[in-house]
């Protein structure tokens, strides 16, 4: 069954993200996937994430579809204009990737080449207009193509967003649900009181939600994530429910399990973020029973 | 009253279209009631910023009476004066205004027939854009 | 329809008369190697200012040589140039520069000075110049050919009286004048052919074609003289493509004809068995002359200007300049010494009585807290009447009516040059140029009153 | 300075369209210099709407204004009792005039007139050219007093891209190529081993690339 099916049955999905090597060493890479094969619904293969140079999505995305996995491929708009960023849509396609993941991306200057020249060329909105575009059959300039793609488009959706924010981002969901928007990957959820707030709002458009869930690793991160990162926001309960408990390792795998479990009644699935901890993972599954 | 209409604004210099003028009306030839003269020391004188004024005032056309090419006194501000009016055109063309209503005219001094006659011109185009519309 | 009602706002005299006046040191310089710059040399001279002469010879004498050239002249006419020669050299208002060339020059009405044979440019100072220089005339001929000739040859022909003669000894019976070869329209050759082209079918009936790109009717009587030359039979052709010649025992040309057709429907023409045909020349100016007007910012635009008041032949578009001679392409001998004559007479106007009353409102003035040092007024000024200030105490310009000690980085008006013509006025993006005496507000009043 | 281009008349038309009086603001600095925004575009810019609008059976008024500098929060003032009149601000300043204009009077729009091109200079009367991206890290004393960033069409730090003939850019043959023109230069100066060396790739972040920049002075802060 395809990604597109598991979509379409209305089970509770469950990916999990691998983050390709900065280098060429796959090992390490496939080993984490293997541990989780047959119990994972799909792989999302991130692209040039927070702009730190690595091995591009699509290829460790190819990688992972030959070993017979299902990969979801990740296009940014960061670091490609529109001409790189359809050819390489097309490119997905031809390889067998034919779902995938588009996001605004990230500045360059947050990465580890603080100088390169930011591109952005185009922004979300634009590039699924572009992806639409392709599936009918003619580019983003209108010219035509010799044979149309075909995928599953995924779009980003901000799940921290409150007040004005609120409203802004549930009307950029509908213009990307307009846009061909098939699902969303929202950004990292701990709030579940907030999250199901936003659900009811966006839950009458019917195009499914699939909530990321970081695994949080430290009191240390939870801290770092609340002061620096925009629309992402550790509740005070989770932080001293942490501090209460002594294996904090034990402790941070039941917290991510239990969010997942909260969720799986509000979306249609969840994306587990690792973040270094690719081999908690399994854990993670076991400790929510799937 | 009907002899108010059109009203055209002439633009003239000093070294050829007021000679002409002032020739035409010394000839008898007809001349409409409605032409408001303006002298200026040179063509090149005439600034977008008059001719735009006049049609903003309500003129019907604008016409700019200078010196032929390589007769101007002070060497290009007929030149001048005539690239201004090619601008002025384009502008009014993207304004959905028509741009004859702007007519850059070189005339001799001695030439109170052609002066006359550039004038009717002008009026009978005029006269036609108003039974089409 | 009527005469008598149009409205009028005319050019006011001035608001005020404000007569300055201003001292012009009656010294000028007439650097030349024409004819037409010794005629100039001796009115102006005669007339009690204090003249250099500047030329490139070893005497005086020399620059007659290209008397003969150019012109046909009798005994009688050699006589008067000799005693010309003789009141220069002995005129003790007359410095000569022999040997000496021009190679650029700058400054003002009243305040030139002329670079000559690389020397300093102190070392010429003149309140005015009168220049005169030869041209080269360039027949740019198709092929090797006597019946091909340029205007200048056909005119000493016709002058010598020999109107029914060819270079190539045969009868006159079928000529054509070829025009607009070169890039420069000069409208003198349509004039002269067209004269000349009249004035033979008339007379002697010699079938005459004129071609040319674009007729120019934009002078004074230049429509008359076309129907003149049309009634007579002269028949005038528009070309577009370069006529082609073909030689050997008979000339002719073959070019496509636009002026009984369209542009878009041109008739292919061939014109056979012509005994003569007749080139416009291109003229080459001379180094000398080139590097002056480069220097004052003339250029060869504003050493041609003909303002329709032809009492004004001698014109340069820069106050104090006047230039005569072939530097301005006349005709005949005739008309030389009368250019040559007035241009000193206007020059002596300016330059002859050691002051100038200039009326200050009948110039344009420059608002220098409006103005934004653009130098479009600068570059723009057909008088280059107008310097930008911009650096230090000596360029520190206190305006009318503002407070001792207000000073602005601004374009001045020179109100010594300033003609009044309004260029400036209508180029400044700032709207910071008025001409005092007839400012923007008397035309915005009557364009709002009248309409 | 500053080199701006009047927008297309059916662009400002559409723009002002809700409005029925609006101010017309020129500025008395670059744009001015540069004819695009001046006070004889004002004037001339003024009576083009009203026209339009006549003609359109959609009558407009507008005050016409030119200031003495949008970019400096207190020439705003020059605006304020004009501002309370009218519906809306068309401002042909550059952009930072329009924005400025958009923050000092909150409640109005403030729309712009003009389409800010780039930093050049008049390379003849009426002819402006590019010369300057304001990349934030000079590189001409490298490469001869001519900017790479600028004039290159690909921006290239080493070049040339081997697509230019004669001098002149591949994307044009009216654009010179930048590279040429370094080299005839550092050859004037005698200064060709400077080709040599090999430039390291720029450092973006000093650029628009690193987001919107900032200069903050502190012995100048008031």
């Amino acid at each position: 069954m395809g990604f597109a099916d598991h979509l379409k049955s209305g089970e509770f999905l469950r990916i999990v993200e691998n983050q390709p090597p900065k280098g060429v060493d796959l090992e390490k890479f496939l080993g984490y996937a293997e541990a989780v094969r047959g119990r994972v619904d799909a792989i999302l293969v991130p692209e040039l994430q927070t702009s730190v140079m690595r091995l591009s999505s699509l290829s460790a995305s190819k990688v992972l579809l030959d070993k017979g996995f299902e990969a979801i491929h990740h296009t940014p708009c960061g670091h490609k204009n529109r001409i790189a960023l359809q050819s390489e849509l097309l490119g997905a396609f031809v390889l067998g990737l034919d779902t995938v993941w588009i996001t605004r991306g990230d500045s360059p200057n947050i990465g580890d080449n603080p100088d390169a020249k930011e591109v952005f060329d185009l922004g979300e909105n634009e590039l699924l207009a572009a992806a639409k575009h392709l599936q009918e059959g003619y580019d983003l300039a209108g010219n035509d193509l010799d044979g149309a793609p075909s995928f599953t488009i995924g779009a980003s959706f901000n799940a921290g967003a409150t007040g004005r924010d609120l409203e802004l981002e549930v009307l950029g969901v509908e213009k990307k649900i307009r846009l061909g928007t098939d699902y969303f990957i929202t950004s990292p959820i701990f709030d579940i009181d907030q999250f199901a707030e936003i659900m009811a709002k966006v839950q009458p458009f019917k195009v499914p939600v699939i909530a990321t869930v970081m695994i949080l690793k430290s009191i240390g991160m939870a801290r770092y994530i609340n002061k620096h990162i925009d629309g992402v926001m550790v509740p005070d309960a989770i932080i001293s429910r942490m501090m209460k408990e002594p294996d904090k390792e034990k402790a941070s795998i039941e917290i991510t399990a239990s969010l997942i479990r909260s969720l799986q009644t509000l979306c249609q699935g969840v994306c587990i973020q690792p973040i270094g901890w690719e081999a908690k993972v399994p854990h993670v599954l076991d400790a929510c029973g799937f | 009253m009907g002899s108010e209409k059109p009203k055209i604004v002439a633009f003239c210099c000093e070294e050829s279209g007021m000679p002409a003028y002032e020739h035409a009306k010394s000839l008898g030839l007809p001349l409409p009631d409605a032409l408001k003269v303006i002298a200026l020391p040179c063509g090149g004188k005439a600034e977008t910023g008059y001719i735009m004024k006049a049609l903003d005032e309500g003129a019907d056309a604008v016409m700019i009476f200078a010196c032929y090419e390589g007769n101007c006194k002070y060497v290009q501000g007929n030149i001048r004066a005539k690239k201004r009016v090619d601008y002025l055109k384009t502008r009014l063309e993207s304004l959905g205004i028509l741009p004859e209503k702007i007519a850059f005219c070189p005339v001799a001094p001695a030439s109170g027939a052609r002066f006359a006659e550039m004038v009717q011109e002008e009026v009978q185009a005029l006269d036609s854009r108003e039974n089409k519309s | 329809m009527s005469t008598q009602m149009n409205s009028v706002l005319r050019l006011p005299e001035s608001l005020t008369p404000e007569i300055q006046e201003i001292s012009i040191a009656p010294v000028v310089a007439v650097p030349t190697d024409h004819p037409a710059g010794l005629i100039m040399a001796d009115y102006l001279a005669s007339m009690g200012l204090k003249v250099t002469l500047i030329h490139p010879f070893e005497t005086v004498g020399a620059i007659l040589e290209t008397l003969n050239e150019e012109f046909v002249i009798d005994s009688a006419v050699e006589e008067r140039f000799l005693a010309l020669i003789a009141r220069v050299e002995e005129n003790k208002n007359i410095s000569v520069l022999n040997n000496t060339r021009v190679s650029g020059g700058k400054g003002w009405w009243g305040d030139f000075s002329l670079l000559v044979d690389g020397e300093k440019e102190e070392a010429l100072k003149a309140s005015g110049i009168a220049f005169a220089y030869r041209k080269q005339a360039v027949v740019k001929k198709p092929f090797e050919n006597d019946a091909i000739i340029g205007f200048r040859e056909f005119s000493a022909l016709l002058l010598k009286g020999k109107e029914s003669i060819t270079p190539t000894g045969k009868a006159l019976q079928k000529l054509a004048f070829v025009l607009d070869l070169g890039k420069r329209d000069e409208k003198w050759a349509s004039m002269t052919a067209i004269k000349l082209g009249t004035y033979l079918k008339k007379a002697f009936g010699v079938q005459v074609s004129i071609l040319c790109r674009e007729l120019k009717v934009s002078s004074d009587g230049m429509e008359k003289a076309y129907r003149e030359a049309r009634e007579a039979g002269v028949i005038i052709y528009k070309y577009l493509d370069e006529p082609q010649f073909e030689g050997g025992a008979s000339l002719s040309i073959n070019f496509r004809d636009t002026s009984f057709m369209s542009d878009d429907n041109p008739l292919d023409v061939s014109l056979e068995g012509l005994d003569l045909v007749v080139l416009q020349e291109s003229f080459v100016t001379a180094e000398d002359e080139k590097a002056l007007l480069d220097g004052l910012h003339i250029g060869l635009e504003g050493a041609y200007v003909a303002p329709n008041n032809p009492q004004f032949a001698g014109r340069t578009s820069r106050k104090g300049v006047v230039a005569a001679g072939n530097s301005r392409l006349p005709e005949t001998l005739a008309d030389m010494e009368t250019t040559a004559l007035a241009a000193a007479e206007e020059l002596y106007q300016w330059t002859g009585n050691g002051t100038y009353g200039i009326d200050v409102q009948r110039v344009a003035e420059v608002d220098p807290s409006k103005c934004a040092t653009c130098l479009t007024c600068y570059r723009i000024c057909p008088h280059h009447s107008i310097r930008i200030e911009p650096y230090g105490e000596r360029n520190v310009y206190i305006t009318k009516g503002e407070k001792e000690g207000a000073t602005w980085e601004a374009a001045r008006v020179l109100v010594e040059t300033c003609d009044g013509c309004g260029l400036c006025v209508s180029e400044c993006p700032a709207k910071a140029i008025q001409l005092i005496y007839y400012p923007d507000m008397d035309v915005y009043g009557f364009l709002k009153e009248n309409l | 300075m500053i080199i701006a281009e009047q927008k297309p008349m059916e662009e400002i038309l559409e723009m002002l369209a809700p409005y029925k009086k609006i101010l017309l603001a020129g500025c008395g600095a670059c744009v001015t210099v540069c004819q695009a925004g001046g006070e004889k575009e004002v004037g001339v810019l003024a009576s083009q709407i009203r026209l339009a609008r006549k003609d359109a059976g959609n009558p407009i008024e507008v005050l016409e204004m030119t200031m003495t500098r949008q970019c400096e929060p207190e020439f705003m003032e020059e605006a304020e009792d004009a501002m309370k009149e009218v519906d809306a601000v068309l401002s042909i300043a550059c952009g930072i005039g329009v924005q400025l204009m958009a923050k000092t009077f909150f409640d109005k729009p403030a729309l712009p007139g003009l389409n800010t091109t780039f930093l050049g200079f008049p390379e003849e009367h009426g002819v402006f050219t590019e010369r300057c991206a304001a990349c934030g890290n000079c590189v001409l004393h490298l490469t001869g007093g001519i900017c790479p960033i600028a004039r290159c069409s690909k921006s290239l730090l080493n070049g040339p891209c081997g697509g230019s003939q004669d001098g002149k850019c591949e994307i044009s043959p009216d654009v010179e190529c930048a590279w040429q023109l370094i080299y005839d230069r550092l050859k004037a100066l005698g200064q060709l081993e400077n080709l040599e060396n090999i430039i390291p790739p720029k450092k973006w972040i000093t650029s628009r690339d690193g987001g919107p920049r900032k200069i903050v002075r502190e012995d100048l802060r008031i």
